[in-house]
């Protein structure tokens, strides 16, 4: 038995779910439940942060590594965490009387994503997938319009057992290559077809996860049909966790790298290219927002296919930076569509009369996601595409930097709602306190970290020293 | 019987399984289809255990693992296929196309 | 004062602007205005203390400011200016400057409008000062993107589809410019950002050269209103609101073109070298081809968009001269500088000049115009002032550019300098023809009411015809900098 | 005297002039005039005394302006015979402009602006006249034709004179740009900018052996069509006719001692580095004969009067060219100077005319009368006309019977013949001109244009002494100016002047003779038809009037495929380049739109498209 302490961060957010359950079976209301599950998750927050150097391994030997990898991305998963949940208080998408279980299910998903990153097993990595995935796929459900949310919870949930099934084949396919589940141990093993062919296979579930071609499908019709705040979660914690796990298992597990480093090149260009391109034509914002994330999906594997430490090192800083970003995004979508509707572009008309401070947010973030200066998206274009060239991968980086602008359009057709169109009837939007402060906390961490990288980026770089070192 | 024979049975498997998945019009039948697919990574680790691996409780420790996390997924899904029952008196797949674009 | 961080200063000037205008609220119009013309006072006075302390009898870089910014990524905030950077900044301070008091009139979201200009003009001053690249495309960037709200909201005449135009485009450019600009700090081992340092790197083969300028020149050419990649540059000015033209037009285009020489043709002298010919003749093309275009227009701001594209091919042959080398080299370089000083500021006059008119009469064909200057004898002759000094007659500031740039591009591509020397008789054709029909000619009745510049909005025009007439007249002041900045690597 | 305080006096007046009523007294007319008036005083004060105290030596003043790498570039003036009898000539005959523009703008509401740039005018044309350096002298040469563009332009509400102005500009720009060219050629060449030390290159000793002859031709023929531009010389001289849309006095000073005379006087200037271009000397020389018989065969049937003027200008300026081509400085540059006399006097007496008559044309000023009314201004005229016209004894005789007497050389006898034929045409126009007013016949054929529009502040004097001062002052510079032959030569150190003999000068006075009687017959004695013998040929008469249709030949060969290439330019632009890139950004939004349209929302298809692309990959690396 290892040093038990390690899973402090998770064991918090375990306990999180636990006490939100407790609050919720006796009986409190949502509001309350709400408070208490706040409090518990500054607290994994804070506990999170205070583990971030931690290093070891708390259960068996091989099955779960803590080290400066996982720490590091477990901080994006609570970060995640904490703010869907600071925005999760004035609910409005989510059916009245489900409201109260929504911490619980954000946490156990927490829980779940905490544990995949630290996974070095295939079946505690696959385990982890699953619980990660059922808080999410039910979140989906709940949406206070039952039509739209059941079809998009079935779609995910069928499309995600489906790609977690072939994982599972492929992980068999693993076992059966090389006689282990220990992924240390995988790269010992030489390289043969049936297990490239394995390792494919297994990507599966983490590619759907991530939201990348050809497993990106479910994305745009999910986003557009969950409850605004469970799409929060899965655009923001739910990447990060995938970002994990991909790279854990690209740089733990895998003997030959070739082979591997050339399909992903493809489905990376393919999500860029589809991502971007559907984007454009969207009025729905979450739908756009899917195909967007879809997009940075590709960007990120441009990090992970460079395949040097560096390359880790830009992927996990972007996926870090990606979830403020992103979320600035979604807060927005959030106050908008308080009656559980889908904001369209035609909604955000006189944003900026109406509500100054989501303008602004809006406009953080979509710069942010198109990367520009001085929010954070571009620093990590910057550092993705750097360690891409570093890799002698010039074309790859000019087709990423075309994406880039294509972009750019739809972002900046956004932004234009938000600030040409005049209101019209619409009337103004008041935020409550709590999301105001999450919108402020998201913008000063895009901005902070857009002017002054140093923090974040000496966090995903020695993250990734871990990564490539172990 | 061989571990090849073992591995393309379960490749079969898999395949009536994924088959089932793609073509299969019915909800609940696609879950069914899932769950063979399952069902054949379940036989693959098996049958590996059983003739390559040292160890011989790994694959069915793994195995059972898979039960418990299919039958916990199983049951997530059908109470949202109910809900989609409940929406549309239909658990028809192509009935689901409403989100799209 | 010995350790100031002079530079810094001045590149916080607008963000301090930026920072103040979003703190007081949206109502108290006049406190903004004041607060950001403050700010740009204070740029001003920055500027040309940079301008007086720089040492000319040194040369080179000075007032280098360095900070580690990303030490483990080699990012490091290194400032330091030559006589390049010196007289661009003090063109910026000026546009900057100017550009605020003629927008005081300003009504409508005027928090916004500020916040956003300032916000570009931090930008543009840190691209002047930067010496890093990654600091120098944050800049860029920065300085790039606040055009697009500038223009959508507070433009006229199709805003969005222009806005979005000039945005994209630049974008465009950007994408050459990621991988080129990367490759500068992998190809060299990927120890250090720093221009200077990288422009000694012995990695640069000449074939690595030749096959990575283009994308650095091509990447900062758009933005340099580059011929055939100018497009988005004349229907960007149509669109935008008069001091972001003349921001637009009298800086943003030139730090296309800065961003040529300080980065591609310092790191990259042998792949210039080679591509100085090619690139020449686009210029060159873009001169002849400005001017064409520009005298089929009716719009004003389409003439000048076209002139500029004309004038800015000055600024690239000149440049291309430099790169190619040879005795009149300097000269070619000098030339270029001075011309995007020139160019700036008779940009930022013209287009201060046809914003005033087209406040009141919300119309900018030149056809419904006539007599302009006996209605309104002041902007009237702003405008010509700015035309004949667009023309490149004595006296202004843009003669000698062009007299420079002609002179060396004469010595080392004699056909495409007499065709850009040719083409001076176009834009004298073209600019006379909107002369003749706005300005002079008979009166349109239509404008009897128009109301002529008064003393305060003279000031910002007057602030750019006495720069004009200023280093018109003594040339010198403006070269002995220029010469300053730094040859070759 | 120190010349170095005069000279700077001397160029700098007109600046402060020009500055001070321009900014201070563009409203307050009257002051402005003195202020000009004044400046352009002290110019000629100053100008004269430098004439007069000249050493002997050429004295070049000149402070640094600025260094271009290591090259200093000087500015300052240079004081030599050819600056200063040029100087003078320009500061004498802008002040005589200046006083008599007093009254003919008396009433103008520009008038303050008239003066601050007549004053423009002044100091651009003395700073070219009296630079020392190359540079200096391109930047006045541009500031004279910018000065000539502004007053031609002056009445800018009207559009044929806004017209007249952007042509005069851009014609004159074409000029410019052969002679920027042929001015870089010629310091890289010479390696200094200095007028003197280029002069020193080329003049005592002829052509430098290290110098290729073709270099000195190719920058001799640039500098030419910069001349060609600015003097009005075919094939550039149509802005000249047009160019009188301005104010007479404008035109005075346009046609006498400023602007047109900027080319010839730049060809006297580097005349040694001409004389060492054979080939370019036979081109002026083909150019300047052509240029005199085309322009005179226009001003014989031109009715208006100063587009008479406008055209001996054309024709007399070739004269010039002539005399320079066929090597003889002396000739050139004194014709030049006389010229500048009778051709100021003869505009200034023209406006004095059309100011009482209200027309520009001939037969109608003649009709209204205007010889009778005003006197002085008719004995103006005739001096000035005898001048022009090569009579014996009047200035223009002596500078034109040298230049006839230049012609010797080898092969010259056909530029000869050519001279000899517009001297007898400059002799029957001038007085086609001169009995047109003095002898007015109301029966006879010819009619005018334009009718005539009498002044109606007739209770003013016909001949006001602001006008008729200059006047007198010019006729009696057009009386002497031409016996000072030997005192200009010996300033201009020309060491041989050629007096022609009696029997020399006889052919040109029977010419000149020839053309006043057949004037005479044609349109001075009584009964006249006045209609000229040009009209026996109705078809040369028409070619006359329409000025050869070299303006409509510009127009389809130079300006329509201009404005062709122009609008394929704009098409290019609009409808290729712009649009291009619009559908590129279109077509990718509607690419962008069908693969959005290909997410059809079937779960199933999506999982089969997963599965198909996941089997195709591991397929492929199966088969690796």
């Amino acid at each position: 038995m290892g040093n038990l302490e390690l899973f402090l961060p998770e064991a918090m957010v375990l306990l999180g779910a636990l006490v939100a359950f407790v609050a919720s079976v006796v009986g409190l209301s949502g509001r309350t439940t709400w408070i208490i599950s706040l409090v518990m998750a500054v607290l994994a927050t804070v506990v999170t942060f205070v583990y971030l150097g931690a290093q070891g391994e708390p259960f068996f030997p091989g099955i779960y590594r803590v080290d400066a990898f996982s720490q590091i991305l477990k901080v994006g998963v609570v970060v995640g965490l904490l703010l869907t949940l600071m925005m999760v208080g004035n609910t409005s998408s989510i059916r009245e009387r489900s409201r109260p279980d929504i911490p619980i299910l954000l946490f156990v998903a927490s829980f779940g994503m905490m544990m995949l990153v630290s996974a070095t097993e295939m079946l505690t990595l696959y385990v982890a997938l699953e619980l990660s995935a059922y808080g999410l796929y039910i979140l989906a459900a709940l949406h206070r319009l039952q039509r739209a949310g059941s079809e998009a919870a079935a779609k995910y949930i069928l499309y995600g057992a489906a790609s977690s099934g072939v994982t599972l084949y492929g992980i068999s396919l693993i076992f059966g290559a090389t006689g282990t589940t220990y992924l240390g141990a995988i790269a010992q093993t030489p390289s043969s077809p049936l297990l490239i062919a394995g390792i494919l296979l297994a990507l599966s579930g983490i590619l759907f996860k991530l939201a990348v071609f050809p497993f990106h499908a479910w994305a745009p019709d999910t986003y557009q049909g969950a409850p605004h705040e469970a799409v929060t979660f899965i655009a923001t914690a739910s990447k990060v966790a995938a970002v994990g796990v991909l790279a854990r298992l690209m740089f733990l597990a895998v003997p030959e790298h070739d082979t591997l480093v050339t399909t992903l090149l493809v489905l990376c260009v393919a999500s860029m290219v589809i991502g971007n391109l559907s984007a454009i034509a969207q009025d729905d914002l979450k739908r756009l927002l899917a195909y967007s994330t879809v997009a940075h999906a590709g960007y990120i594997l441009i990090g992970l296919v460079a395949f040097t430490s560096l390359g880790a090192a830009s992927a996990i800083y972007y996926v870090l930076v990606y979830v403020p970003i992103v979320f600035c995004a979604f807060l927005v979508v959030c106050a908008l569509g308080a009656d559980g509707s889908n904001p369209t572009k035609a909604s955000l008309a006189g944003l900026y009369q109406r509500s100054p401070l989501l303008a602004i947010t809006l406009l953080v973030g979509m710069f942010g996601l198109a990367g520009i200066p001085p929010t954070a998206g571009f620093t990590g274009k910057w550092f993705i595409f750097t360690a891409a060239l570093d890799s002698g991968m010039f074309w790859l980086v000019l087709v990423g930097a075309i994406n880039a602008t294509v972009s750019l359009y739809y972002y900046l057709r956004v932004i234009k709602e938000a600030y040409l169109t005049p209101p019209g009837e619409l009337g103004a939007i008041r935020l409550t306190p709590m999301m105001a402060i999450a919108a402020w906390l998201a913008m000063a961490m895009v901005l902070v970290t857009g002017f002054y990288p140093r923090p974040v980026w000496e966090l995903a770089e020695s993250a990734a020293r871990a990564l490539v070192g172990g | 019987m061989t571990l090849h024979a073992w591995m393309v049975f379960a490749l079969t498997l898999f395949c009536i399984g994924l088959y089932g998945v793609i073509a299969r019009r019915n909800l609940i039948a696609i879950l069914i289809g899932i769950e063979l697919m399952l069902n054949a990574a379940s036989i693959n680790v098996l049958a590996i255990n059983y003739f390559v691996s040292p160890e011989p409780a790994v694959g069915q420790i793994i195995v059972l693992f898979i039960i418990g996390l299919a039958a916990a997924e199983a049951a997530i899904a059908l109470s949202i296929i109910l809900g989609v029952y409940r929406q549309r008196a239909s658990i028809d797949v192509t009935l689901l196309e409403e989100l799209r674009g | 004062m010995p350790g100031f961080p002079i530079l810094t200063a001045t590149i916080l000037c607008p963000l301090i602007a930026l920072l103040v205008t979003l703190l007081i609220p949206g109502r108290h119009e006049k406190a903004i205005k004041i607060a950001n013309t403050l700010c740009a006072l204070a740029s001003v006075i920055l500027a040309i203390t940079i301008w007086a302390q720089y040492d000319r009898s040194v040369g080179g870089f000075q007032m280098m400011e360095d900070m580690a910014w990303l030490p483990s990524f080699d990012i490091r905030y290194t400032v330091g200016v030559d006589g390049a950077g010196v007289v661009l900044g003090l063109l910026t301070a000026i546009v900057f400057f100017t550009g605020v008091l003629s927008m005081w009139t300003l009504k409508t979201r005027v928090k916004e409008y500020f916040a956003f200009k300032a916000a570009l003009v931090f930008g543009v001053f840190g691209v002047f000062f930067a010496l890093d690249i990654f600091a120098f495309f944050f800049f860029y960037e920065i300085a790039v993107l606040p055009m697009y709200p500038l223009i959508a909201i507070w433009g006229s005449t199709r805003k969005e589809y222009s806005a979005m135009k000039l945005t994209l485009f630049l974008m465009a450019g950007s994408v050459l410019l990621f991988p080129g600009l990367i490759a500068l700090y992998v190809q060299a081992g990927g120890e250090t950002w720093n221009i200077l340092e990288l422009a000694q790197s012995p990695q640069y083969t000449r074939t690595f050269q030749i096959f990575c300028y283009p994308f650095i020149y091509i990447g900062f050419g758009v933005l340099a209103g580059m011929f055939p990649f100018h497009g988005w540059s004349p229907t960007g000015h149509v669109a935008a609101p008069t001091a972001v033209s003349m921001l637009h037009a009298g800086v943003l285009m030139k730090l296309g073109a800065f961003g040529i020489l300080r980065i591609g043709m310092t790191c990259l002298p042998l792949g210039a070298a080679y591509w100085a010919p090619t690139f020449a003749t686009l210029a060159t093309a873009g001169i002849i081809y400005g001017a064409f275009v520009a005298m089929r227009q009716t719009d004003f701001k389409y003439v000048i968009g076209f002139s500029s594209v004309s004038h800015m091919g000055i600024v690239l042959l000149g440049l291309n001269i430099y790169a190619g080398g040879g005795d009149v080299a300097q000269t070619g370089l000098d030339g270029a500088i001075f011309q995007m000083f020139a160019h700036g500021i008779m940009t930022a006059l013209f287009f201060s000049a046809v914003g005033f008119i087209y406040d009141q009469t919300h119309d900018r064909d030149i056809r419904h115009f006539g007599g302009l200057v006996s209605q309104v004898p002041i902007a009237g002759s702003m405008f010509i002032l700015a035309a004949m000094c667009g023309m490149g007659v004595p006296g202004f500031a843009s003669f000698w550019a062009e007299l420079l740039v002609f002179i060396a591009a004469v010595q080392t591509y004699p056909v495409l300098g007499i065709l850009a020397i040719v083409g001076l008789i176009f834009t004298a054709a073209y600019t006379l023809r909107v002369l003749g029909k706005a300005m002079f000619g008979p009166r349109n009745k239509n404008w009897e009411h128009l109301v002529d510049v008064g003393v305060w909005a003279l000031l910002p025009r007057a602030i750019l015809v006495g720069v004009l007439l200023l280093f018109g007249f003594f040339p010198n002041l403006i070269l002995d900098m220029i010469r300053s900045t730094v040859w070759g690597p | 005297m120190n010349h170095e305080l005069l000279a700077l006096a001397c160029v700098t007046a007109p600046l402060l002039g020009f500055a001070v009523a321009l900014i201070g007294f563009r409203r307050r007319h009257s002051s402005a005039a003195a202020i000009v008036i004044a400046s352009g005083l002290v110019s000629l004060v100053a100008s004269v005394l430098l004439l007069i105290t000249a050493r002997p030596e050429a004295q070049a003043f000149t402070a640094r302006w600025f260094m271009i790498e290591d090259f200093s570039i000087e500015f300052g003036v240079l004081l030599d015979g050819r600056t200063l009898i040029m100087g003078s000539v320009v500061a004498l005959i802008t002040l005589c402009i200046q006083v008599y523009s007093l009254y003919y703008m008396a009433s103008d509401p520009g008038k303050g602006r008239f003066f601050a740039f007549l004053a423009l005018f002044e100091w651009s044309m003395l700073l070219f006249v009296y630079s020392a350096n190359l540079l200096q002298m391109f930047i006045f040469w541009e500031l004279v034709g910018l000065a000539s563009f502004l007053l031609i332009g002056f009445w800018y509400e009207k559009p044929s004179a806004v017209a007249a102005a952007k042509k005069a500009f851009l014609m004159t720009r074409v000029g410019d740009v052969g002679l920027f060219i042929g001015l870089i050629l010629l310091f890289q060449t010479s390696g200094t900018l200095d007028v003197l030390g280029i002069a020193n290159i080329f003049e005592p000793h002829g052509l430098p052996e290290s110098i290729a002859p073709q270099r000195i031709e190719l920058i001799a023929m640039l500098l030419f069509v910069g001349v060609i531009g600015k003097s009005a010389q075919f094939p550039l001289h149509t802005w000249l006719p047009d160019a009188m849309e301005g104010p007479t006095p404008v035109s005075a000073l346009l046609h006498s001692a400023t602007m047109v005379a900027a080319g010839v006087f730049l060809v006297t200037r580097f005349h040694g580095l001409f004389l060492d271009a054979p080939t370019t000397m036979t081109t002026i020389l083909w150019i300047a004969t052509f240029t005199a018989l085309l322009s005179s065969t226009m001003a014989m049937v031109a009715k208006d009067m100063k587009r008479v003027l406008a055209f001996s200008s054309i024709s007399q300026l070739g004269f010039m060219l002539m005399g320079l081509g066929a090597g003889s400085l002396f000739a050139g540059y004194f014709h030049l100077t006389t010229h500048a006399f009778f051709k100021a006097l003869l505009f200034l007496c023209a406006g004095a005319y059309i100011h009482s008559s209200g027309t520009n044309d001939l037969i109608a000023i003649g009709r209204a009368g205007a010889a009778r009314r005003m006197k002085i201004t008719t004995i103006g005229l005739v001096v000035g006309g005898a001048a022009l016209a090569g009579i014996p004894m009047f200035a223009g005789f002596f500078s034109k019977e040298h230049i006839l007497s230049a012609l010797h050389g080898p092969g010259q006898m056909i530029f000869k013949i050519g001279a000899f034929g517009a001297a007898f045409m400059t002799a029957y126009y001038t007085f086609r001109m001169v009995f047109l007013i003095m002898r007015p016949n109301p029966n006879s054929q010819a009619t005018p244009d334009e009718p005539a529009y009498p002044h109606d502040d007739a209770h003013g004097p016909a001949e006001p002494l602001a006008m008729i001062l200059p006047i007198i002052v010019l006729s009696l510079g057009a009386l002497v100016i031409g016996f000072f032959g030997d005192k200009i030569g010996a300033i201009l150190h020309v060491e041989h002047i050629h007096h022609p003999t009696i029997g020399e000068m006889a052919p040109a006075v029977v010419v000149a003779l020839l053309g006043v009687v057949l004037a005479w017959i044609d349109f001075g004695r009584a009964n006249a038809k006045q209609r000229g013998f040009v009209s026996l040929v109705p078809a040369a008469e028409k070619l006359f009037e329409k000025r050869w249709y070299i303006d409509e030949i510009y127009n389809t060969a130079i300006v329509r495929p201009v404005i062709m290439i122009a609008k394929l330019c704009y098409g290019t632009e609009t409808r290729g380049l712009d649009k291009g890139i619009d559908s590129l950004a279109y077509s990718t939004a509607k690419v962008g739109r069908e693969v959005a349209r290909g997410h059809v929302g079937r779960l199933q298809l999506y999982i089969g498209v997963a599965v198909v692309v996941v089997a195709s990959l591991v397929f492929y690396v199966g088969m690796r």
